[in-house]
């Protein structure tokens, strides 16, 4: 048995050893990503498919370049296809070295040109898992066990490549799966509100972003807006993530774009397929597209500020128009 | 005016043909694309209490805010009935509240084992497939723990095969007496295939794929040339009864107007 | 292997063919436990010691009276002394066989006087577990696994009586628990809003409340106020149980009393030690003051209503007044 | 004003030891009783950034709103950091987030072993014990899941045993090396043990129970004859720092006005 990222017993003595008091947490972006993310690292990616992906950390992460990435995630769509074409650009400076995951795809936006590009040319090692199975096991991690069992998918050609064991169940003798345990080094996590220590309020579908980020090493939490402490504890019920399980906390208004963010802002179903269209001329033949992309909105910003000013302001009012999810909670938000 | 369209795409037929396969009352499962095209569609019909469920949390809610792009996004969740995560959603449906899973592939065997992983050689060519698919999604879970489930196909030769490049979502594997039961799995498997030609079904003895009924401009022999492996065919094979006015009208005005899951290929 | 209630496959038989549709599920709390509570049933009782108990639906169950029940829970208190007494007053009408718990006493308010003379007595069958194993037991059934893995309490002398069994992990080699999933006959569960069709919203501490109501084959929810199904599907994030996992909803305020029910009403300090004194000189061979409370409390009265209207107004008003919890969202309530 | 309380209960000392060994800014997974009582009396000294855990659900409460008469009532959630259930409380701790694990128990053993299920001959006599205890609750997952536990205890001689009636909460086992680990348990174990008499740990060879500290009023001698097995004295066995009039004042007048946990007998 092989273990990505920590195996579970390293997972507990890491966290064991780890300072777990309520402090303030917020740093820039740029040190969050310099300190808690390292070449070789296994990252868990939060969100599912375009939902409240961590664009902004991937983004900066691209900027400032990392290699031999393992990335666990169930179900993912922008934020790996901006890694994949930062790779398949310059791997000198970024690089994808693994991925365990369970789809990787737009849904109506269409398939992955660059998992094409990098699967069929044996770019990148793969382990297959179903959207259960990656959850679940992000869950095991979260919850301190080596694994979890799961009933599906029993019989399916996953489990010969994966790290899925099947025994007879010790107390009805059929057949059950066991998955083990993920803990990645690093969890990437974008949520709609944090407070200064980490304790996030999340709208809409959770998705696998509790267990992700209680499962990792380390947590580094963007948020739409960051909320006083008394207003986020005014509501106990409603945190999501608690602060001792979060390493560092920014605000980064917008930090999903072009993907979903429940209650802010729908997909931008202009800018994500002209995204995706680079990527498929890429995967054809034809890289300029790919690398003007890059050149204009990652490496030609600074920030998540900066990328959205190249966006016409009539096309962000138009996502947030037409965003069907609930509304934040009125709240004070954290000023300077 | 008319009661039946005389204008309609097979992506369209397929959606109609799904819709009318659902029961009202029941716990649907929804794949993304065609599924929750055909959910919607059935809700505006003869379904109105039909439940939703999405595997990124979203259980039951009103479709009523426009077509979800994504299985996890906002429009999935509008008065919702509960909402967490995708564990939640598949805890759930491992225990017994998902009566249906409605999800797609792009390869079926004749026992309804569905491929979506990749084309080419496996396992040897795993790590550099021909063609790599997305990937199982959900659809593996909701093909082993739905109580029943129902599929969609493009109907193509090169997609209907004897044997798949991959299994990934099971159905009644290799087709012999209690082969879900001795994998472990809960549910029953596949109920019904619906294609872009034809309604099939699986032979309660074999498990094999069979003919139930094939679509308006389809025959029997135009299914079974379609069709990479034979499938058996009943003597009660009827032609299922054509898209009505109303129903195209409602996908293409209300449901999807601008066309993203129909008119496009499902496998985009 | 034996399974108390159902086993892990007629579980999922009986969910399988069951009518999961949204429906009007009002009915009396008599009818519900008429339809729900059988002689013999595994009975799994939701709450946590004296918080949030289903007291209403215990005494409904007295005044029918039930017979053989296996009672299953975490730690309970007044639920349990409740049923406990009715047994020991006339056991002709109402019987424990078997409980499967973690604790059995009322904390501040001193031990169980009913649990001493029955065990002490060999009158019911005991499975001792912890906390955590009885919370993952009902988690376990909640998410269709026959068993969840837990590693607490490897070495206690509890492994020795109950079902759980150690196996060696097949990932790290270390031994790990592995615990049997529980799947109660009928869940009795109280929480402070519920709408027509079973969804529920619960304030505070969420207990197992939903992990047992998920697990079971019928869930019985009594709640403090009935909602507008519109209200209660405003904020899908907060609600705990849905429909699907619920038979009967029958709106009963004070519920939980004399124990506490977040955000409505604290513990009786006065009314608790009362009962348990009333159990103590029964335990000490005085049955006299035991009969008198239930002939005045429970078989006096035809349900709650009757019940509080026997204690000082000034007392149900001082419970509300000291209670600390988070007080209810506004919201309309279902009126006749 | 004199700075040490000269009028104070046994109990009272307790909470005091208690509370003095806890550190600041640790995450403190609370049994119910007496625990409660001393973390509340940290916080409200040396220790402000105490992180409580209830394990009904509760996650870094205020304790301001009043003694909380169960680790699951209303008290434990005031502006509370996370709030679920007992498996999201027992599942943080099972994955390392408690640094400490703080319970009480019936009887001892010289590993640090705990019993608070039964009196009695066990197994043979489990269905009828001489006298049954409320049983474990979640000390025995604290015992095994939190970084480290400390134990309070009324010290009597029928409580400290060479061997248990029942192991509810295992400490050291059998003292053997590395009994834990073997055992499959995640956190390492015993560290204090508060009682009406001494402060105590556990030899880092034998794992057996050592003198640190005897409380005011009692001597080595005292402690050991109060002690059911033989203890190891160290050299540099100390006095306990007595309580200071300031502790004794909130715990009476703040933290347990009605006397619920503080001058009860701890087992009621």
């Amino acid at each position: 048995m092989y273990w990505t990222g920590l195996s579970p017993d390293e997972a507990r003595q890491y966290l064991a050893n780890k300072d777990k008091s309520k402090r303030d947490k917020r740093m820039s972006l740029k040190e969050a990503v310099e300190r808690f993310v390292k070449d070789g690292d296994n990252i868990g990616i939060a969100g599912f498919v375009n939902g409240r992906q961590p664009i902004a950390i991937v983004h900066e992460i691209i900027r400032q370049g990392r290699k031999d990435l393992t990335l666990s995630y169930q179900s993912a769509g922008l934020a790996i296809e901006y890694l994949a074409g930062a790779m398949v650009l310059d791997e000198s400076k970024n690089s994808i070295k693994r991925m365990e995951l369970a789809y990787w795809a737009h849904e109506a936006f269409g398939i992955s040109p660059l998992f094409r590009y990098l699967a069929e040319n044996s770019k990148v090692e793969l382990e297959d898992w179903s959207n259960y199975n990656m959850s679940a096991r992000f869950k095991a991690g979260s919850m301190g066990l080596p694994f979890i069992p799961c009933r599906s998918p029993l019989g399916s050609d996953m489990l010969q490549r994966n790290r899925a064991k099947v025994i007879d169940c010790p107390f009805t003798g059929r057949p059950i799966m066991l998955l083990p345990a993920s803990h990645p080094n690093v969890a990437l996590v974008h949520v709609q509100e944090a407070d200064i220590y980490g304790n996030c309020r999340i709208q809409g579908p959770l998705y696998t972003c509790p267990e992700i980020a209680m499962a990792s090493a380390h947590t580094i939490i963007t948020c739409e807006r960051l909320i006083e402490h008394e207003e986020m504890t005014r509501y106990p019920n409603r945190i999501s993530i608690p602060f001792f399980a979060v390493d560092a906390v920014i605000e980064v208004p917008f930090g999903a774009y072009p993907g979903n963010c429940h209650g802010l802002y729908y997909f931008d179903e202009k800018h994500i397929p002209e995204f995706r269209a680079a990527c498929e001329k890429f995967r054809k033949g034809d890289p300029g597209p790919l690398k003007k992309y890059y050149d204009t909105f990652i490496f030609g910003v600074e920030n998540t500020a900066e990328f959205i000013d190249k966006i016409p302001f009539s096309q962000i009012q138009y996502v947030q128009k037409i965003e069907s999810g609930i509304r934040l909670e009125a709240g004070y938000t954290v000023l300077g | 005016m008319a009661k039946y369209s005389t204008d309609f795409t097979t992506q369209e037929m397929i959606v109609v043909a799904g819709s009318r396969t659902l029961e009202d009352n029941k716990v649907i499962f929804a794949g993304t694309g065609l599924p929750m095209v055909a959910i919607t569609l059935a809700q505006l019909t003869h379904g109105p209490g039909i439940v939703p469920v999405f595997e990124a949390g979203a259980v039951g809610p009103e479709l009523s805010r426009g077509l979800p792009l994504s299985v996890g996004d906002s429009r999935t969740t509008y008065r919702a009935n509960y909402l967490l995560g995708l564990n939640s959603a598949f805890e759930l449906t491992q225990r017994g509240f998902a009566d249906i899973g409605f999800i797609g592939g792009a390869e079926i065997d004749p026992y309804g084992n569905l491929n979506s992983t990749m084309m080419g050689d496996f396992p040897d060519g795993y790590q550099k497939p021909k063609t790599r698919l997305p990937g199982s999604g959900g659809a593996s879970d909701m093909a082993c723990s739905c109580e029943r489930t129902i599929i969609i196909m493009v109907h193509e030769p090169r997609r209907f095969n004897e044997k798949l490049n991959y299994i990934t979502s099971p159905g009644y594997l290799d087709g012999s007496p209690n082969a879900r039961w001795r994998a472990g799995h809960v549910g029953q498997g596949p109920y019904r295939v619906i294609t872009t030609k034809a309604i099939l079904g699986f032979d309660d003895e074999t498990k094999r794929m069979k003919l139930i009924a094939t679509l308006p401009g389809e025959t029997v022999k135009s299914v079974q040339e379609a069709t990479g492996f034979e499938l058996i065919i009943p003597g009660d094979v009827y032609e299922f009864e054509p898209p009505t006015v109303e129903e195209i009208r409602l996908i293409r005005e209300v449901i999807d107007p601008k066309g993203y899951f129909v008119k496009k290929k499902i496998k985009d």
